[in-house]
């Protein structure tokens, strides 16, 4: 058999075998054969015009946000991507390569890590990050259990207001540990009320989203000294970390631990994935942070280079022991979010945040006029919001998708009591215009 | 070409003013952010970013990538992480707009694609591996692995068997699998292996206590040998109620030839960097499905995709699931390649793959144990361990090997892992390979034999042909600069 | 990161039975070739063309990547080549397949889009060059010179003028001006440039015979001076009955500032893979559009773009036109990146964009005329010529500083060129740059200059960082090996 | 102003000036007043996502082949393109590169350049070929120009079947030279009856395309030596090179000079360009061919290496006396055909050429059942062929469209003689099912 992808030909394979001294059939009788004879599974193989016909035809079913105007948010963020950043990141020297073990053959891809441990680092205010976790769930997951194993404390307070798909993932993980979960709930009061009356001597840690999942700016300074205070750890759930750029880092204010997803550095939506988990922290934590770190350091001959660090935390080295199971992260997306970093700049990411805040206050100015829309709150938000229809009237979702509108995410899909409720999200890339004509449209199809 | 020129860090390489980037910018009226939102919330502390125009966050990343060496560049033979060639194909297919910009929340209606792939996906993993239902939502080998650890264990605990909290693994297994196991909240056993390098049943029974929840296995283990009692040690496993975790990083010597469905494994994880051709993109992101047998289905991680009438769905209703592992659904871009690569080679193919796979690890383990130290004598599978140099292992060390080899242009094998074997070499060429490469490879392992022996100075003071010489690790742990 | 490797030739590296790729094959039942094509026509030649794998041929180019030199790589002051940085964004848009995959002869209902864009393009050359009217079919500035040469001689034909015969040009003109003159059928006479490096009139005014055709001028010329007695040359040229025609290669220095066509140009042509950004691409492609006057748009290639009741059509009917240059309607894929640019840019940007580069050209001549020398002693526009070393000049040529910066990581300026200028440097270093690295620049060329004093073998030599040292060119050429 | 592809900022431009002891202004005070103040045009600016927009908008308007089914060919040919082949010609060390003038920093395009030329040279079975012309009629119009410069003769005999586009192009380009074209039609009897009428001792060239416009082939041996022993250079005229992978290579039937198109060669249909031209000729024309040339040489040390040679051809040094005046040529899509070759191989090429031949083969022999469409030859043919419709119906272009056709090209375009006939092509991308679903259309689009 050729193919573009098996270099060897029948020829050469039959040179080996007589070097090897053996025909390939034995080298795989070690196989039992009741196993080798049950080894059968049948389907033809394509090139490539075929295989991207049945690709193109998958994607063809699908109505992505590009074809339509959406306001879904919910944890996963459309925002313009730069051109240069394609390029770059898939350059194949970054693209193929494995994780960095032989520093001397990979100072470029080391250096980019360090660089995206910086800004992270400088972003959220904090001493030191992780070079990336799978995505932002697992990250805060990772977080608690850190939190857990730092402070020999069981009990995690997570106030309202955090993704659903957060809170699902850290109930799975620490579903086999002693850790126990406190899922506190609006109905519990404000998040300072909340906090007071979770906090005791056996929190280990704390956990609040900023700006939390409906949209609502939640941290302070206060918050976080109680939770200092209290001495268990506090860990800041950030969902979009471009809001980092007008909001004051969680670092600055306090925070222990700052986790969270981010996708919005110049990954694609994807459908949900590869996203970036990514972690930081105090330098107290440094020798409980999963996953790998990427230090500075010099050669023999007193030159300036980096290698990985640390790794007597991590499974290759401390296996039970280690501080997480983590191998292979997220190294490219945190490459993409460095050069997204780079290439936006203090104002370009400013101008970012801006520009999705003024939209999305407009629109929910514009929106909340509309007699069967209701504000859900008048808290300050960020880029995101809740609001009420009432009941959802039958096939709004449709009709508002004939229109061309993905009119934001229902919330009762994560849980029922929050039926007839929109969260809604806009992004810099919408104009006026867009956002009117969804209000036009908004009012028509609704009572 | 450009190593000459030394890349500052990015924020060295700043200057107030510049950008790189044009966002698109609300056409609002402008409204002080003031107004919008309460000052008290609002940045106090500086935004410090790097400030570039866009050639010269081009000409620092090319930089950095010249810099750094992937499987495009060269031969890299890195034991356990088959670094096989990663077709170009695979990256045009997720680029497009039906699959890039989809949204993880939309309705259903409008991911009947994105549905229908996964939902073939799985059934294509579950025939390869004879598994008989698949997630996809883990994001890795690791991750696939506390899934299936989390899976075991929500089963023993459904059946009420609480006392169940040992896990048995071999000594030569990766780190991730104690742990993963650890992590699900299990203790970890390990099990010593034969001097044959596998694990025979009688080493075995003596751990079979009541307390035994499973075991975890690579097959072939990360020695490249395939455990021939697999049968009789998944039996023994079962027969005291426990349940048997494949690891599927090796699962690249047997595609076509052997099922760990058909092994006895009861859950397998995949590692779709790996056996299926995604790129590691310099350490990630990967995908770990995990495949489970009938009776452990109802574990399975949430949502899992059903057919109705009308249409595809995502199911949530599963009382037994472990719940979510991971935010949305897993990697899809990562498993459209993988699917792609599956597509692109058909069941042929991929049985072609791991016969040449074994094909090439044998050929180089014939010629290179005549000059290092094979601890096992048979054949190998598509991986191979020595043990140092024949001649000379006091001065030179596997380091030293390593080293040496990055001054020809090749990425060096994994090194001492597995733990078992002292100075261990862990050599897996893939089946991307050319005669060619392979013979010249050996030459220079030869090449290299001779230098120890000879002039054992040029190794222990290799590489000299990188940007930088060999770097002071003990430095960077003692005083972490974690940051610029 | 490859270096050190040797990239052997495709055909050395070829062996048979490997393929790189699976092309769609027909799914009709196989006739034999031979009774769809008669025998006598079909290959008995063997069909020799290399053989590998897609993974062996992607490490072959990216090998030959590693040893290539772009304006991503580094600093590219090659002066008369605007080599400034090329956005990635304009490599993006050609790729639409809206336009990726038109047929040049799709009917005009299917490609309304492509002829709104082209003609969108021609209007926007026009005022910015201050023409009439655009071609966009030349396929660089050379094919541009000779459309121009041939509009300007069928005018003179129509009008009877068959004794013109000669287009004047200055001494200092690029070496395709003279080619493309004498290839649309004129004898060129060179004028020579004064001691301040530009042409005055009272040296021009005796070559103004009968003869003239016109004349072919760059402005700023070559020596990145602008020709101060522009309108008093178009003028005399004019009053004897000739063309001007501009070369647009330099048009980088003067966007925004001043327009050719109020110069009092006739003819113009632009180079899109110089002032509008398209990637050079190793040496085209280009394009090379041109302008002209009303009078003279009768004559411009067809088909022209116009606008009917039933949309933009292509107006073949054009009696006077010199027929097409080349086949279909030029590289719109490089029209449409050169557009993408500007429209980035805006009017204002573009005028920035000239002010940066003549601001950067001024800088680095202040600086570098402290040793080197300067044959002419202006402030110069986007580009200036230095005359070699102000010591050592005769151990030390400018040869050796072109190679001694390679050592550098800098591409070397373009060298003995200008013909007029003894030991020509010619440095363009463009509105790319930043302030860093033009000083860091002139400390090399400093540095440069200390070590032809001091060690100047080192500079003979260099350079010895690349992969290959000074090549022989004269054996290259008295023994021309040209296949493998 | 900042701009991302304008890194200076005012600040620097002040210290600049002050260096430089001049204003900006006054750098430019040399421009005649009267000209700056005519300087005027204006034009906003737009950011990445506006300026998508602006050409995808364009984009939009226009109907593409992906959309439909085309038998559009007549010297531009849709062939499927490998992916790896994107990936590694856009390589930003390739891609914004100068010509390889400085050859020690440029070993890898002149390798591939040289390796290019090797690749025309065995395909077309010449001894040498220059680095790349414009496009096919161009390289003709060069070659032409040669032949007249090499045999100071100046009669060019056409034979007939050459692509119009290259007919154009040669009459512009000789326009003003003593070169006479005499072109030959079919009328004048097939073309050994042509070239026997029209060869003289004045001959300087004869041009002959193989396989010809309408798809015929017509070069043969006897037709080579005709032309040869006259004293005239014979000019073959390739318009699809994949025709090469299994016809006979020109050189070998005795062809002085091969040149043509080789968009075929992996670039994308792009509206009309960029494409590629190439040049091949026998050795005797060595120092009359236009272009640039890669030659192997030996650096310092010995060592292999490549350079530009026999530059003094070329017009940067022998100026109006050069062999043309071709300075950028089409270096990108050399090396794009070189990758193309390399990864498509010899059996690869072979396949697409024998799939193309195969298709068109069944498609004329399905779509000539039809009673209202006639052959309009039955002399062979490779990919591409001529059928007469007798007149077409009204509509039956825009009828086909709408049922996704693009039915051929309608000959009548390029010479009023020919309305009612139809040029198609297949290529190996369509499949029997649509071959078969065009004739049954075609059947009902036509009366
Ligand atoms: C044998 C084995 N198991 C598990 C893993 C972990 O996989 P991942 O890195 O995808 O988490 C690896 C990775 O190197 C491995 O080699
Ligand atoms: C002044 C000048 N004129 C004309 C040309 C020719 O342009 P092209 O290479 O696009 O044919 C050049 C190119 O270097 C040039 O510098």
């Amino acid at each position: 058999m050729t193919h573009p992808y098996l270099p060897l030909t029948d020829e050469e394979r039959k040179q080996m075998q007589k070097v090897i001294g053996a025909e390939l059939a034995d080298l795989f009788q070690v196989i039992p054969h009741t196993i080798r004879d049950k080894a059968h599974f049948e389907f033809p193989a394509h090139n490539e015009v075929e295989v991207t016909k049945i690709f193109s035809k998958w994607a063809k079913m699908n109505t992505p946000v590009s074809k339509l105007i959406s306001f879904l948010g919910a944890g996963a963020y459309e925002h313009a991507i730069p051109s240069a950043l394609k390029d770059l990141v898939t350059r194949s020297e970054f693209l193929t390569a494995y994780t960095p073990y032989q520093p001397e053959i990979s100072q470029g891809l080391l250096q980019a890590f360090f660089e995206y441990q910086s800004l992270i680092s400088d972003l959220t205010g904090m001493e030191i990050t992780n070079a990336s976790m799978y995505d932002g769930p697992t990250a805060l997951a990772e977080a608690v259990l850190l939190a857990h194993n730092f402070t020999k404390k069981s009990q995690v307070t997570i106030l309202s207001g955090l993704n659903p798909e957060a809170k699902q993932v850290l109930r799975t993980y620490t579903s086999n540990s002693e850790i126990t979960l406190k899922f506190l709930s609006p109905e519990d009061g404000d998040k300072n009320h909340q906090l007071a009356s979770a906090l005791n001597d056996k929190t280990a840690a704390v956990v609040l989203q900023n700006p939390d999942f409906f949209g609502h700016l939640a941290l302070t300074r206060e918050l976080l000294s109680m939770i200092n205070e209290s001495g268990a750890l506090s860990i800041v759930y950030i969902n979009d970390p471009i809001s980092l750029a007008i909001l004051e880092p969680p670092g600055a204010l306090g925070a222990d631990l700052v986790v969270g997803e981010a996708q919005a550095f110049g990954l694609p939506l994807s459908f949900g994935g590869p996203y970036l988990g990514f972690l930081a922290a105090k330098k107290a934590l440094l020798r409980n942070i999963p996953g790998r770190l990427v230090g500075k350091t010099t050669d023999l001959e007193g030159k300036e280079g980096f290698v990985l660090t640390l790794q007597t935390r991590e499974q290759h080295i401390r296996r039970e022991k280690a501080t997480s199971n983590i191998c292979s992260n997220q190294a490219l997306c945190a490459l993409t979010a460095t050069i997204y970093l780079s290439l936006l700049g203090p104002v370009g990411l400013k101008e970012v945040a801006l520009s999705t805040v003024q939209n999305s206050h407009y629109l929910f100015s514009q929106l909340t006029r509309i007699p069967s829309v209701k504000a859900c709150s008048d808290d300050p938000f960020f880029h995101e919001f809740v609001i009420n229809l009432g009941a959802i009237p039958p096939d709004f979702f449709t009709n508002m998708k004939r229109k061309g509108f993905i009119p934001g995410f229902s919330l009762a899909q994560y849980d029922p009591c929050y039926s007839g409720s929109l969260l809604l999200y806009t992004s810099e890339l919408r104009t006026k215009e867009e956002l009117d004509q969804f209000c036009t449209e908004m009012e028509e199809c609704l009572p | 070409m450009n190593l000459k020129k030394e890349p500052v860090l990015l924020n060295a390489a700043s200057f107030p003013g510049r950008r790189g980037y044009l966002p698109p910018v609300s056409d609002l009226p402008t409204v002080a952010i003031e107004e919008l939102i309460p000052n008290s919330f609002l940045r106090c502390t500086p935004l410090r970013l790097p400030e570039l125009s866009e050639m010269e966050v081009t000409r620092h990343f090319n930089l950095l990538s010249e810099r750094s060496f992937g499987v495009d560049q060269g031969f890299y033979p890195l034991g356990s992480c088959t670094m096989k060639y990663n077709p170009k194909l695979l990256e045009d297919l997720p680029r497009l707009s039906g699959f890039q910009d989809l949204h993880p929340l939309q309705e259903e209606a409008s991911i009947q694609g994105a549905l229908a792939l996964l939902n073939f996906a799985e059934k294509i993993f579950s025939s390869i591996t004879g598994m008989d239902e698949f997630t996809l939502q883990p994001a890795a080998g690791a991750h696939g692995e506390l899934t299936g650890m989390l899976i075991i264990k929500a089963a023993l605990l459904d059946q009420g068997e609480t006392e169940r909290d040992t896990i048995l693994i071999p000594d030569s297994a990766h780190g991730t699998n104690p742990a993963s196991a650890a992590l699900a909240g299990f203790k970890v056993q390990t099990i010593p292996s034969s001097s044959a390098g596998i694990i025979e049943p009688e080493t075995l029974k003596p751990y079979l206590t009541p307390k035994v929840a499973g075991m975890m296995l690579t097959n072939p283990n990360t020695l490249g040998l395939f455990e021939r009692n697999i049968l009789t040690i998944t039996q023994m496993i079962h027969d005291i109620g426990g349940k048997v975790y494949y690891d599927g990083a090796n699962l690249n010597a047997i595609l076509g030839w052997a099922r760990p469905g058909d092994m006895g494994f009861d859950v397998v994880h995949l590692n779709l960097h790996k056996t299926f051709a995604t790129p590691h993109g310099g350490g990630g992101p990967g995908a770990g499905p995990v495949g489970v047998k009938h009776d452990l289905a109802k574990y399975l991680p949430v949502p899992r995709i059903i057919s109705t009438p009308h249409g595809l769905r995502w199911n949530f209703d599963a009382p037994h699931t472990i719940g979510k592992v991971k935010g949305y659904w897993g990697h899809f871009g990562v498993i459209i390649k993988a699917l792609a690569y599956i597509l692109s080679l058909g069941s042929r193919g991929l049985k072609q793959v791991s016969s040449d796979a074994v094909l090439a690890a044998n050929y180089l383990q014939t010629l290179l144990k005549e000059v290092y130290n094979l601890p096992y004598e048979h054949h190998c599978m598509h991986e191979f361990v020595l043990s140092g140099l024949k001649e000379n292992m006091e001065e030179i060390r596997t380091l030293d090997i390593a080293k040496g080899l990055i001054d020809f242009g090749i990425h060096p094998p994994t090194v001492y892992f597995p733990l078992i074997v002292p100075e261990a070499l862990m050599i897996e060429p893939t089946e991307s390979v050319t005669l060619e490469l392979l013979d010249s490879f050996v030459s220079i392992m030869k090449e290299l034999a001779r230098q120890a022996k000879e002039e054992p100075e040029k190794l222990k003071t290799a590489p000299v042909t990188t940007p930088v010489r060999r770097l002071n690790e003990t430095k960077a742990a003692r005083n972490p600069i974690l940051k610029w």
